[in-house]
């Protein structure tokens, strides 16, 4: 595209600006998350010390505000992967600009999310148990149970975008390695594995890649189908449906895409980079929100209608518990966040209006975690005995934790644009046209 | 860092130049130079007439091995100790297939992970001579060569456009 | 090693195993635990085998015990089981006593009134000084209600000592039916309430299911009348606000407050004219008697539309086994002693007197304290005639009407010593506290129904060295008339007294040791001979009265089934276990119908002053269905001002109360006239019924919920959650079938039930592990059956599984979070059926537990296989294998699972009570019922070493030992001629939310077979 | 070829230091506070006593069956330690020039136990029934080693689940059962 055709120089030059000497307000905000990553981890401490009990979960509702954060953030992390790999695989060339930045999100969010199960098990101090390995108590764990599909989906998700991110990064680290002098290119010498930038290497290298992004295309389609299974498995009324699958991958890219959106607006601003990041890459990520809210709304619906047809009493109650019970606020501001929101975006001059489309992508953040929490709240709190119904109310201790999150988040994107290209390189040279001494070799391309 | 291959190595500013300098070589017999890029061009590829990357059997291989242990680690496990839940099948293979499926994902990346690091020779000591400038924006070639032939493909090189040539 | 790698392979392959042994020498000191023998070995004691020993207790009324000792601790108080009273069974309140054995709140040391804790010795010489200064004065005594042996001492004590003598008080009696019987048949008893044989039950408001005469027994009664497979009694309750005991009823009267006389007399007087059961004198004494009354006038008094009572009087002329439990005392007030005379002389014309109210077996009145004893003490007091008073564990400074002014009255008494166990408000205003044994450290007998003498021994070592205060008067007596008793301690005057009385056959100890085995002398006639009419019973007693109405908004104050009379308010499980009817916890509450709510313009949690004459005070308000329009309730026994856990907690209801005496022998009580307003302040009321915050909390689940309708059924009965049949049903053996699994829809339902929703293939019950010689309920199939018929929602089974199984007590803030910890919890559901322009209140009981589901949904969504299916069929769950996902209880769907989100607590010396079979949890943990899964262990244990297997009624689970109307049962249900397997397959036998669910619970419900043709079958 | 066997050992030596570390934390499970774990060691437990009882002495030389002092074996959980009675009515007359005996009979004229360590120590969490495994017929050496050998106890099995579970494994026909709640209480 000819917006983002630069010379490779300029390239080089324009995209490692961010890993110059931070300014003072890039060493505020890291102080401020880390700050808020200290509190967090002091709600963790003092939960383990006191017991679950500081939480606002109660019987029956036992899952709430930490099972709602790690649904939110393994939906934040999908969007990184489909940029990274389903759009390398459809040769989508927009996506060689943001993919960078969005794969790094992926690992941040599913950082942060693999730490919510932790934090929400009773024992955290015995929460490898749920890793099967050979031990002295002859015991194994149970693969029929959805928590396990989980931690093996996570942590092959986590695996696999780690080993898909770090392979995309060498090429870029040599670029680093190649620019930086003393101390700093010993350390990126390192960590560049010897990339010589070969052809030969970027054979193998650009087939692997390829493979790669084939093999994590159904892992992210099936990391949010299992932890979708975590409530379709169960048999609590609201979760139990067999919609859940594409319905949670659907929503977790709406929501990743939103959290790009809503990282990427200001970080072009404040490095600069508006030329490389131009409302044609939002007006793509745009579209790809309008579609799945669209798929979204629609799960919604279905699911009121499968509670109609379906003719099961209990789920009846849910849904319409849901719509006008205890629980109506979530409810309502997830649709309104969700179905509703993302209605200007079908418009072309609000996807490339980037401050609205900021304040949108927002909108849909909070929308998405309401939708989590709608889903698992109300469903637990009113299940099949009356008797035994109960309110949950979260407690700041999950606020804390909550926060501590984002801070958590942020905190990791913040080092990470600071030491390593928040964009591909190499990859922008790609979709750059090569120098060439005669223009006629332009054509080139074209055959 | 001293190159322990000896050869000529010439840099480019421009690739239809370089290309045409691939040509030549290649037109001489000299199929084993090494091309250096910035950014992957298929251009570049085509001229080198590459091969399909191994790397792929590394990927089939790990994705087998993958769900295969997927498969047999946990059925293995239910039958260790058979401790039934919810009159549910001891193995059950359906929910079996979550983990033989995210094994087969597991293993072929690590895998293919792997392929890669042996055939792209990364972690290795280089042993052909580099420029810093082939990250940003020139191209090389570097032609192996013992030190009589050093004129010869200097001049070549030089023919065909290069800026720099240097031999060792 | 049967499989490839085994830890050690696992290790030996690392070569580490060196570096573990390493890090785990380190660790070694912290966990190094001694153990210290005995000196010299206790005779028969094993350590770690229980042993029972029968006993009684004081609040265990006439029910007999049996208390559990482990390694020299008590560790939980049990029904005796050959007791032919309670058969076991055991009230809530009677269970916690053990609470109070290890509470915070015993008294340790000697102490004076400014709370100097000063040595034995000096209180000794304290004691002794003071008497001798009194000596040939007036020394006095105040104490329980007492007799026997005890008594005896105490009488020799204060009769060596002088003028005195000794008091009995008891807060709630039942000195008004004792005089009624005198005065009509001349018995001076309280006669056995024989309710299992009878057909029609009319209640007049006495809680005889939950603190009314023997509790156990009556429960048991009227359980076995209204069986289903018996005459199916009908139940018919007046009272003005529905107790637990009137929830039972097929039909609720909400009559006026202090119309129970009225009502009484009236149907007296219709039943009379035409009753087989009196003779021509009698029939002409009782017309006299009523002759001005008649149903109108009690439909006027009552409120209660003359058809229904009409139709009341029908029904009861029909019935050919009817019996009238009276009203309740605390209700009746001024006319306690007249209601108690209609009723009495109604059961003479129904013909009850005999086979139901049977004096023949009756309880003699001399073990009835009156209030006029204590009224005398006090005017002896105030006369400044008592020089030394001796208190034994009784608290009238609490429990006495306030204008009595109790502690004022104490000044004038020159020393004052508290004999006690408990520190209360009583022992607060001693001059000296001396600590001495509880009920369960001390030895005694007790007069009690019938020929039955039951005896009391110490289960345990008294703790602090607090000896037994008759040990203590004894050794005074001694001193101050030598020779007084020749034993040396009172459990060996206790033994020369009973052999004296019992062995005829002069065995001597053989005798003694068969006696404490059996707990005393329990044998019990069957059925007592029919009485006459005592000719003196004066005429004139109806003549002028008129009942006691007040025209603005009532006070009725209750008995409270937990706190009785305030001497179980320190009780972690009795201020954690909830109240039957309104599952309110840690609090006292006003409870007010909806109506006159709004009316008064308050709402639920408002804080509104209750002005009774003089007295106001604050308390919050509980908006309840159950309660007549105009009527206000209070429970008794808490609002203490001080008595450790109870302190400042609720309001104290026997303020109310005045200092004048009936003519039944009580402190007045009876309907008050009252008045609320709001303060405009909130006190949330904590309970674990229908749970919400705010306004929704009391909300009952009625026809509809939140916009689905549920035609007039309660929303759990539409879920299959709780059900019942009618009686027709029943007996054509219709309905479904509870043991298979198809459907159990009404045909009425708005939702239709799926038929047959069964899938999935039924893997349990084929032989999978065939291969690995392993098979399901080959042995055994552990199974429950729970007959909703005969559970009145007591509490019983909650208390028995809290001691049973180590719960913890969470306390007031975590219970309203919904973070009780109690493995069974009691459903209350209630329902209004119209019918014929009239709205029906049903209320109904359900206990809920872990069902030990065949197809757990629990189970297989454990990651780290914490809980799984055993063999025999249990849900089991390893405490020490859970992680704490919580997945299992978000799944279970009768929300049965309990996590423990703090460590547990166990204050004072209560962690002596735990049970050594069952594990504390600490936090993080996920909790449950396994069916009482060590008791199994123990009867197999049991079995094995008899080479045999477990027979059908040995294996008994904690609640259904303690449930005094035998609601549960218990077996191995692949003996196909065991209780449970009959019971699952009795025509109302159903299983909770099978139908929608398929989870193949292994409890059955036995369906609660109503009279109305409005059930759900 | 060299290079090759550099890398090949730092990724057999990365591999096997994360295999190290799982394996510790495994041991490491006395993390669990409710639990006095006593399954972490393999090495010989072998605690100080108060009194320097000696099991070789009585149970070897002099040849005292184990159940004549630990009477409860056969009928309960425990197999108890022997009241200080029972000790002293033999060392009434036996042995009382001893300083270890003399120590004995004081405490026991003041009435005081002697406060043993536990060698062989169960978690809390766990049912064990002495009186199980006795009349199936085990003899106490299977558990607790050759105690009649042994100057000073020690502990000579390792006290672990596996350890019980491989065991129950071993004598499943003899009835031995794999049942959690057998020994989960």
């Amino acid at each position: 595209m000819k917006e983002i055709n630069f010379p490779y120089k300029d390239i080089n030059r324009d995209i490692l600006r961010s890993l110059e000497k931070p300014g003072l307000l890039y060493v505020a905000i890291v102080s401020m998350v880390v700050a808020g990553v200290i509190f967090g981890g002091y709600c963790w401490g003092y939960q383990l010390v006191k017991g679950m009990g500081v939480a606002g979960l109660n019987h029956p509702v036992g899952w709430g505000v930490y099972i709602t954060d790690f649904v939110f953030w393994v939906g934040i992390g999908h969007a990184g992967t489909l940029i990274s790999a389903i759009l390398f695989l459809f040769r989508a060339r927009w996506r060689n600009a943001i993919f960078r930045s969005a794969e790094a999100m992926t690992i941040f969010a599913v950082m942060t999310a693999g730490l919510f199960p932790v934090i929400h098990v009773g024992r955290a101090w015995v929460a490898w148990w749920l890793i099967p390995y050979p031990n002295q108590r002859e015991l194994w764990v149970n693969f029929r149970s959805p928590l396990l599909w989980d931690v093996f989906a996570v942590s092959t998700y986590f695996s696999v975008s780690v080993l898909f991110f770090s392979l995309g990064l060498v090429p870029d680290v040599a670029v680093i390695r190649d620019k930086a002098k003393g101390l700093r290119r010993s350390i990126y010498r390192y960590i560049a594995l010897g990339w010589a930038s070969t052809t030969e290497q970027w054979r193998h290298y650009m087939a692997g890649y390829g493979f790669l992004a084939a093999l994590a295309t159904p892992l992210v389609l099936s990391v949010h189908s299992v932890v979708s299974w975590d409530f379709a498995v169960s048999i609590v009324p609201g979760w139990h449906s067999t919609i859940f699958a594409p319905y949670f991958v659907a929503g977790a890219v709406f929501s990743g895409m939103a959290m790009v959106v809503t990282i990427l607006i200001p970080f072009r601003k404040i490095f600069g980079i508006e030329k490389y990041l131009t409302p044609w890459h939002f007006d793509n990520m745009g579209k790809l929100i309008v579609l799945t809210s669209t798929i979204v709304s629609y799960a919604y619906a279905t699911e009121y209608f499968i509670a109609y047809y379906g003719d099961d009493p209990f789920e009846q109650f849910i849904f319409w518990e849901r719509t006008f019970g205890h629980y109506a606020l979530p409810f309502w501001l997830m649709v309104i966040c969700n179905c509703i929101v993302p209605i200007p975006l079908w418009f072309p001059k609000v996807r490339r209006h980037l401050p609205t489309f900021f304040v949108l992508s927002i909108f849909i953040n909070v929308g998405m975690w309401f939708e989590r929490f709608n889903i698992i709240v109300s469903s637990l709190a009113q299940d099949y005995d009356p008797f035994a119904w109960g309110w949950y109310v979260p407690s700041w201790v999950e606020m804390g934790i909550t926060l501590g999150s984002f801070c958590w988040f942020f905190m990791w994107f913040l080092l990470f644009i600071k030491y390593f290209p928040a964009m591909a390189i190499t990859e922008m040279k790609e979709i750059a046209d090569p120098p060439m001494k005669h223009a006629s070799a332009g054509h080139m391309e074209v055959a | 860092m001293k190159a322990t291959v000896s050869g000529v190595l010439g840099i480019f500013s421009h690739m239809d130049v370089l290309i045409e300098a691939i040509t030549k070589f290649r037109g001489e017999g000299r199929t084993d130079i090494t091309v250096y890029t910035p950014t992957p061009r298929h251009e570049l590829a085509h001229a080198m007439e590459e091969k399909v990357s191994p790397v792929r059997l590394w990927t089939l291989i790990g994705g087998l091995t993958g769900c295969t242990t997927g498969y047999l680690f946990t059925s293995f496990v239910s039958l260790d100790w058979i401790l039934p839940t919810s009159g549910k099948a001891v193995v059950s293979l359906q929910a079996y297939t979550v983990i033989a499926f995210e094994l087969t994902i597991l293993f072929g990346s690590i895998f293919t992970i792997m392929g890669i690091i042996n055939h792209a020779r990364m972690f290795r000591k280089r042993t052909l001579p580099y420029d810093d400038r082939f990250t940003e924006d020139k191209f090389g070639i570097f032609v192996p060569c013992g030190e009589g032939d050093y004129d010869s493909v200097s001049s070549t090189m030089r023919d065909r456009g290069a800026e720099e040539v240097s031999c060792g | 090693m049967t499989n490839g790698m085994k830890r050690r392979n696992f290790l030996a392959l690392m070569g580490m195993s060196g570096a573990a042994a390493t890090l785990s020498c380190g660790d070694q000191s912290q966990f190094e635990e001694t153990w210290k023998p005995w000196v010299h070995p206790v005779d028969g004691m094993i350590p770690y085998v229980p042993h029972y020993y029968a006993t009684h207790c004081a609040e265990a009324g006439d029910a007999g015990l049996w208390v559990k000792v482990v390694d020299g601790r008590a560790v939980k108080i049990e029904g005796n089981p050959n007791h032919p009273l309670n058969l076991g069974g055991l009230t809530a309140r009677t269970q916690s006593v053990i609470q109070a054995l290890y509470g915070a709140d015993r008294v340790r040391k000697p102490r004076l009134k400014n709370g100097k804790e000063i040595s034995w010795f000096e209180a000794r010489t304290l004691l002794e000084s003071k008497l001798q200064a009194a000596k040939g004065k007036n020394v006095s005594a105040l104490t329980g209600p007492m007799s026997g042996a005890k008594l005896e001492v105490w009488s020799s004590f204060i009769g060596s000592m002088g003028a005195g003598r000794v008091t009995q008080y008891e807060a709630l009696n039942q000195a008004p039916l004792a005089r009624a019987s005198e005065m009509v048949f001349g018995q001076a008893k309280i006669p056995l309430f024989r309710l299992s044989g009878a057909d029609f039950v009319l209640g007049f408001g006495a809680q005889f299911m939950e603190t009314w005469g023997a509790v156990e027994f009556q429960s048991r009664g009227l359980a076995d009348a209204m069986s289903p497979s018996g005459h199916r009694a009908m139940f018919v309750q007046a009272e003005p606000k529905l107790t637990a005991t009137g929830a039972k009823a097929d039909q609720w009267l909400a009559i006026a407050p202090g119309s129970e006389t009225a009502l009484a007399v009236a149907i007296l007087h219709e039943v009379a004219a035409h009753s087989e059961h009196l003779s021509a004198s009698e029939k002409a004494m009782v017309d006299a008697l009523t002759k001005d009354w008649n149903l109108d006038r009690a439909s006027q008094a009552t409120g209660i539309s003359v058809n229904k009572l009409h139709h009341l009087v029908e029904s009861l002329g029909h019935a050919k086994m009817a019996v009238a439990m009276p009203g309740e005392d605390l209700s009746l007030g001024h006319d306690a002693l007249k209601h108690h005379v209609a009723v009495l002389l109604l059961n003479k014309a129904l013909g009850a007197i005999g086979p139901r109210v049977d004096y023949t077996h009756g309880k003699p009145a001399s073990l009835i304290p009156s209030h006029e004893d204590i009224a005398g003490l006090l005017t002896d007091i105030n006369a400044r005639k008592v020089d030394v008073l001796v208190i034994k564990d009784v608290n009238p400074a609490y429990s006495l009407p306030t204008d009595t002014d109790f502690s004022k009255a104490l000044t004038q008494v020159g020393f004052t010593v508290a004999l006690a166990t408990n520190d209360n408000e009583t022992t607060a205003l001693a001059d000296l506290v001396i600590p001495v044994a509880h009920d369960l450290e001390s030895w005694g007998d007790r007069a009690s129904y019938g020929d039955m003498h039951l005896l009391q021994q110490a289960v345990m070592t008294t703790r602090f060295e607090a000896p037994q205060a008759e040990d203590i008067l004894m050794s005074l007596t001694n001193q101050f008339s030598e020779g007084a008793f020749a034993e040396e301690n009172f459990r060996d005057y206790l033994k020369t007294r009973w052999l004296a009385k019992h062995d005829a056959n002069g065995e001597g100890e053989a005798f003694w040791v068969a006696s404490l085995k059996e707990g005393g002398v329990l044998t019990l006639g069957e059925s007592g001979e029919s009485l006459a009419v005592s000719a003196n019973l004066r005429s004139d007693l109806f003549r002028d009265y008129s009942p006691h109405r007040v025209s603005a908004l009532t006070l009725k104050i209750h008995p409270s089934s937990r706190f009785g009379d305030g001497c179980a308010a320190n009780r972690g499980w009795m201020q954690e276990i909830p109240d039957p009817m309104t599952g309110v916890v840690w609090g006292s509450w006003l409870e007010i119908s909806e109506h006159t709510a709004s009316e008064y313009n308050v709402k639920q949690n408002d804080l509104v002053k209750l002005n009774v004459g003089n007295t106001s005070v604050e308390v919050p308000i509980m908006i309840s269905a159950t309660i007549r329009d105009g009527v206000v309730a209070m429970g008794t026994g808490l609002g203490h001002e001080s008595f450790g856990a109870a302190y400042n907690r609720g309001i104290n209801a026997f303020h109310f109360l005045t200092q004048t005496i009936t003519d039944g022998g009580q402190f007045t009580s009876g309907p008050m006239a009252v008045s609320i307003s709001a303060t405009g302040r909130k006190e949330s009321i904590v309970t674990t019924h229908v749970p919400g915050l705010g306004d929704r909390i009391s909300q009952p689940l009625t026809g509809t919920v939140k916009g689905i309708p549920i035609a007039g059924q309660p929303v759990s009965r539409d879920r299959d959650v709780y059900m019942t049949m009618s009686l027709a049903d029943f007996q054509h053996g219709g309905g479904d079938h509870g043991h298979g699994h198809h459907s159990a829809a009404p045909a009425e339902s708005m939702f239709p039930v799926h038929v047959d929703q069964n899938f999935y293939p039924d893997r349990t019950d084929t032989k999978v592990f065939k291969d690995r010689e392993e098979t399901f309920y080959d042995d055994y199939k552990w199974e429950m059956s729970i007959d909703l018929n005969r559970c009145n929602g007591c509490g019983a089974c909650v208390t028995a599984c809290y001691a049973e199984n180590n719960l913890p007590v969470m306390g007031r803030d975590q219970v309203a979070k919904g973070r009780e910890m109690s493995w069974v919890r009691i459903n209350r559901y209630v329902a209004f059926h119209e019918e014929g322009g009239e709205i029906r209140t049903e209320v109904a009981f359900m206990p809920m537990m872990c069902q030990q589901c065949g197809n757990a949904p629990c189970e297989s969504v454990c990651p780290s296989l914490a809980t799984y299916h055993t063999r025999e069929g249990l849900n089991a769950m390893v405490y020490n294998r859970c992680v704490g996902t919580r997945y299992c209880a978000n799944n279970c769907t009768y929300k049965v699972r309990r996590f423990n989100w703090f460590d547990p607590e166990f204050e004072g010396d209560l962690n002596w009570q735990l049970n050594p079979a069952v594990s504390t949890r600490r936090r993080g943990v996920m909790e449950k019922c396994t069916f009482c899964v060590h008791r199994i262990r123990e009867a197999k244990d049991k079995a094995r070493d008899e080479n045999r297997k477990v027979r059908d009624g040995e294996m008994v689970t904690a609640c259904q030992q303690a449930c005094p109307s035998k609601a549960i049962e218990f077996g191995n249900a692949s003996d196909h001629d065991s209780v449970v397997a009959k019971k699952a397959h009795e025509p109302h036998a159903y299983r909770s939310l099978d139908a929608h669910i398929m989870t193949k619970p292994a409890i059955s419900y036995l369906k609660k077979v109503t009279l109305s043709d409005q059930a759900h079958s | 070829m060299k290079n090759r066997k550099k890398q090949f050992g730092a990724i057999s030596l990365l591999i096997g230091l994360g295999v190290l570390a799982i394996s510790l934390t495994a041991f490491q499970n006395s993390a669990s506070p409710p639990a006095r774990r006593a399954d972490v060691q393999f090495d010989a437990y072998q605690p100080e006593q108060p009194i320097a009882y000696s099991h070789k002495l009585h149970a070897g030389d002099l040849g005292i069956p184990c159940e004549y002092c630990h009477t409860y074996a056969r009928r309960s959980r425990t197999a108890g330690i022997p009241a200080m009675e029972q000790c002293m009515a033999c060392h009434q007359i036996l042995a009382t020039d001893r300083p270890a005996i003399q120590q004995m009979a004081a405490m026991f004229e003041k009435n005081e136990a002697i406060e043993w360590v536990k060698v062989h120590d169960l978690p809390d969490f766990v049912y064990f029934s002495h009186k199980r495994h006795v009349s199936a017929g085990f003899e106490c050496q299977t558990c607790h080693g050759p105690i009649e050998t042994m100057e000073v106890v020690s502990r000579e099995a390792p006290l672990t689940m596996g350890w019980c579970v491989n065991c129950h494994r071993e004598h499943r026909e003899q009835g031995a059962s794999l049942d959690c709640l057998v020994c989960h209480k």
